[in-house]
């Protein structure tokens, strides 16, 4: 987290700099089956951030000695493009993103129904267009439509959120600047109708009270993110039976 | 170029698709020389100093434009840099794979550059913040998100697009923002020979069952700028010298549709 | 992390596993919130500028910090540098391959270079030599050598007891040597969830049959620094909490035992 | 090209600096057979180019994966050595070196009858010893004569020269001043039996009609260049009669 | 070899900087099994060094193309820590370390009886944790401990010392400071037993009557060093009589 | 070293090879000392500083010098620096391989590194253009292009050769040309041990039936300036010191015939 925690973030009225509440999330859009070749695939735009999802599979994995008998293997790839942050960013993965890909691919993983597909891989490409905060959270969340699109069998969803602290104050869904001028980050990713934790991350600075405090607000918004999610998939099948593509 | 995943598309089909040509039909409706329906968003991505979404059939790509001060080359002193990347994204197509640019997404992003450096659509010189220490770094990067088929030309599609809408941030070096010094607007058009025949703007299966590729770019004037003949298979002359005049004539056509 | 080596530890003996669990009891005669015995020498590696060699139960580090002078990060002109390295020796286990650090490694040094940045150990505004010219870079390295589960906790121990023990040679810039500014200890626990258990400080065995891994880093008051859910698996919103506790509770005795 | 267009490149007389008319060939010389280990070799040296070509194969193309079961890859790595050009050459492939192997191997596959060779694969080695403008040609023209020298059935031969354009007049067969500060460059290469074109590229600027003129004098100079290449090879032919190595 | 030859490392009396007389060596310790998980593994403390070595195998060479249907393939690799010298190493192989690695491979496999194990590869892992002059020959001389660790059976045992030139005078096994301003270096590794070299390396400036000084102290001391081995591995196998691991 | 191509040269013959040589004869006529023909070109490439192309045997390869201006090792800063790479190509050998040097074409650059370095060949001090600031940098590279055994020698030949003919260009800096300065002319001479009986410059058959391989650079003064035992197999210390002989008389005999 940054180190000028005396940057003001919120104002005297409470409200944030964009004019959120604490508890408000940016505007969310999801379109799922934007992409012609890929087996599924999503488009999220989720405050300035745009993340394009799309997946292959369930297909044979490959090199064979990597094949699990017992269950598909997913793997996510997270990859920034070169002009989706504000300094180039060179091309091919840093550690940054290939930790992101750790988190990811086992966040998924314990949503697909693996054991039906021994010997296959399922992958998962997640490419930030444009960058604004919370690009891993964004990612998770167009990828399980990308996955629903593909016709993959998933036990639940899996619906992302992040929360922080600024100025001392628990708030939801980070933007650029509370990102990097806030206390904490703590992006959380959920089955929804479990409530099972799935993908959890914290840095920062945290209390066991403001964590209760940022996760309660996670919880609550998780579930107005998963009707966004899947209305973006029966919006896609109504495109469908209408006769798109 | 990715083969056909089925292994070969069948010999039947690809009689089929020969003997419709010679009666001048493609597969979608288009003439032999038509282009496919291209859409193009500028200003896609706002975190880049110019950017463009480029649909043309369905292949899909994204272009963004950075600019950085920077050093200049010791040999060229008095000039800005351009530099152009593709990446073929294994979200594009089932046997693309992450890691570096291979051997063709580097022969695309090469024939792309030489479009824009040779017509001299930037000009470089007006990209000199201090001679021989710091001038403006030009990125062009394009990122190929669905591929089906010609995507040299929705590649310079993109780039040109960018690079026409790019607003530099002078801030960083204490100057007023502006846009990118653009004097000319280059096209490209590839065509592929497929049997006799030679057709504008493959789609993949049409590239798949190609002999041969040739791509013409050209300036606002008609000019010749750059030209790459691409895969096995050959041309003659005049099968050269009549693509030469069909890319004047849809470069032409393009660049009024899309490009003013 | 790497798999059993004879394909998939028998079902029967995870099955004994988890029932033994359930009544309380683990394969090494530990409680489910003991740590295995550790042992920390300091100054093990008399080149470097503070070094640790750890062991936690079978499981065996390096640490050594290397303090060099060098340039800061553009957007930082007033902070010292810390980098964090741990690099899983092929001789640490079987499977383990020489070459660059995999995605495991990495996220083993991200999660122990994000509990020593969060906390604020190293006071990095005193590490300037000349601001936005000249200040410290530190790096942490960490070789695994024998690998026997929960590399987080042995990695964090060891780079927290050879950053604490660290002196700088001031030569080199014309100082006098100096320690490091050391302001906090931070301690991770990690913790593994077995059937309904959930386990402290695992085992290699705990760790192929577990689902589902937290790290909680805490600081010396007893605050979050940070977290790191992994592998497949998943937690109710409870047992997370509870693994917080636990984490504060076990890491209090952690840092009275060996880091103090 | 060269930014400086306004460098003098030809002379009063009509002649170029190094006294050729627009249409002089440089002197050129192939040796075939100029390696013991490779199946096929041959040494060009054109101008100041020096490029020495080696070919094995076919032999079994590795890994299988790659194989193709109905004709023979053909594989051309153009490479520079450190000490051909005036700043040494970091080894390794460049980005420009990576597209030159790339379209000489496909002119080189347009020639070769790889049909003959399923599932196999022929490597032709092209390294510059000495760059001195046009040295993709000249490998491509040697690797002809390399090809041959194996005893690699070809459909017709394989004969590249570059055309170009400085102080306004088309030229051939650029020197190295002449590529650094001319306004275009266009290197050919032709079956020359057939006429086909088999490698075509081009940059800097050209009308139609320049384009004429420098492809005419490029096909009436393929046929000077191929009898070099034909004489190579029967040179050797002639040494192997006589019982060399 | 250092260029600096006019550094005083030889005292009046005779006596090394470090107290030493020309012919004797650094304190030499060895520990057998010091690793878990290894098959084979040795530490060893040479002076300022500090070198860990581990073994696995023979174990199926992989991947398969490289197996020998002979002989197992002995692969040694040697590795700098980061923190082992006094300029941060940067992580992974650079020449010398391949060089390194290259040259003691063939020098185990010059003992190891390799043939017993057709199609097997036997993996030597060389960790400089601290380095201090000489640490390819301490890490040569602890692998062999690790192999006998490991219950690999060896023709004989393979042991390393180093002699060198300091101030014109031979001297034995040298130091941080010898090494970097000496003039003339030269490591061997020998089978005790049968005195064979295995490893030999030199650098610097030395005459043939030199030579034979420098080699006549390292035979000397090859023996003292040899017992240290062997002790080591009596002890480690008395620590698993009376129970241990 | 690459494996005889059809598996295993057959026992046979080696058994022949063997048996000839204990009566002192070689399969091309040598005798146990003798170097084979060599022939050595110099400045064969114009473009390089100084370069040499080398036949031994069927072995070739081509040296070229290349001397840039640069910035010296912070720890010599009043030495110029020399660095040698050589490059094993793919079309010198069925089984070389495109891609970064492996482990023995490192060997074989630094061993013809070492015997240049030792030896003082070039005035390193004498390449200084601004103390601690700009030296020259001399590259030395070596392209193998035909492979028949002992690149060693080949390739310390071909850069010795290209180092005593090289002319830098000084116009960088300002300077007069001038010539490399050389003040030694080192000579390396390797032997393998075939059987019982040690055979000076192997070719590529010698090698593949051979066990153990020794090198011994040697100074005008008939002084050792490098060794390296190479490949598995063992020599006796009497082998080695006779090795030793044989190094100063052939390279004696070579340095006059070649280098001089």
């Amino acid at each position: 987290m940054g180190t000028q925690s005396d940057i003001k973030l919120i104002e005297e009225n409470g409200l944030r700099l964009d004019g959120r509440n604490p508890g408000d999330l940016r505007p969310i859009k999801i379109e799922a089956g934007v992409l012609n070749r890929a087996d599924g695939s999503a488009l999220i735009e989720w405050g300035g951030n745009k993340v394009l999802v799309s997946v292959y599979g369930p297909r044979e994995a490959y090199p064979k000695h990597n094949q699990d008998i017992n269950k598909a293997i997913v793997k996510a790839r997270y990859n920034m493009a070169a002009f989706s942050v504000d300094e180039r960013k060179r091309p091919g993965p840093d550690r940054r993103s290939i930790e992101i890909s750790k988190v990811l691919s086992e966040a998924l993983e314990s949503a697909i129904m693996v054991e039906q597909f021994p010997r296959a891989q399922i992958d998962v490409f997640i490419e930030v267009l444009q960058a604004d905060a919370g690009t891993r959270i964004a990612g998770l969340t167009a990828a399980a439509v990308a996955i629903a699109d593909a016709g993959i069998p998933m036990r639940d969803f899996v619906t992302g959120c992040t929360a922080g602290k600024v100025n001392d104050k628990v708030v939801l869904d980070l933007s650029k600047e509370e990102d990097n001028f806030g206390q904490a980050d703590l992006p959380i990713a959920i089955l929804p109708k479990s409530k099972k934790i799935v993908l959890l991350q914290m840095d920062g600075d945290l209390s066991l009270e403001e964590f209760d405090t940022a996760t309660s607000m996670i919880i609550n918004a998780i579930s107005r993110i998963n009707e966004i999610q899947r209305n973006a998939l029966s919006a896609k099948v109504k495109v469908d039976d209408a006769g798109g593509e | 170029m990715p083969r056909d995943e089925s292994g070969i598309l069948s010999e039947i089909k690809k009689g089929y698709i020969i003997r419709q040509l010679q009666e001048g039909k493609r597969g979608d409706g288009r003439t032999l020389e038509q282009f496919r329906e291209a859409t193009i968003k500028i200003d896609y991505i706002k975190r880049a100093a110019g950017s463009a979404y480029v649909e043309l059939g369905k292949t899909k790509i994204v272009a963004g434009i950075k600019v950085e001060a920077g050093s200049p080359f010791a040999d060229t002193p008095n000039q800005g840099v351009l530099t152009t990347n593709v990446e073929f994204l294994p979200m594009a197509f089932p046997t693309f794979e992450s890691g570096p640019p291979n051997e063709a997404s580097i022969e695309v992003a090469r024939v792309v550059d030489r479009g824009i450096r040779e017509s001299k659509m930037i000009d470089i010189q007006a990209l000199v913040i201090e001679p021989a220490v710091k001038v403006w770094i030009v990125f062009v990067d394009i990122d190929v998100i669905d591929y089906d088929g010609n995507l040299i030309d929705a590649c310079t599609l993109g780039a040109v697009a960018a690079l026409r809408s790019a607003v530099v941030s002078g801030s960083v070096v204490g100057k007023e923002d502006f846009k990118l010094p653009v004097r000319n607007t280059p096209v490209s058009v590839t065509m592929v020979k497929i049997g006799e025949n030679i057709v504008v703007d493959p789609d993949l299966e049409e590239e798949q069952i190609s002999s041969g590729r040739i791509t013409v770019t050209t300036s606002e004037d008609g000019r010749l700028k750059a030209m790459q003949k691409g895969t096995t298979g050959s041309f003659t002359l005049d099968e050269i010298k009549k693509a030469i005049s069909t890319s004047i004539n849809v470069g032409k056509h393009l660049r009024e549709k899309h490009l003013s």
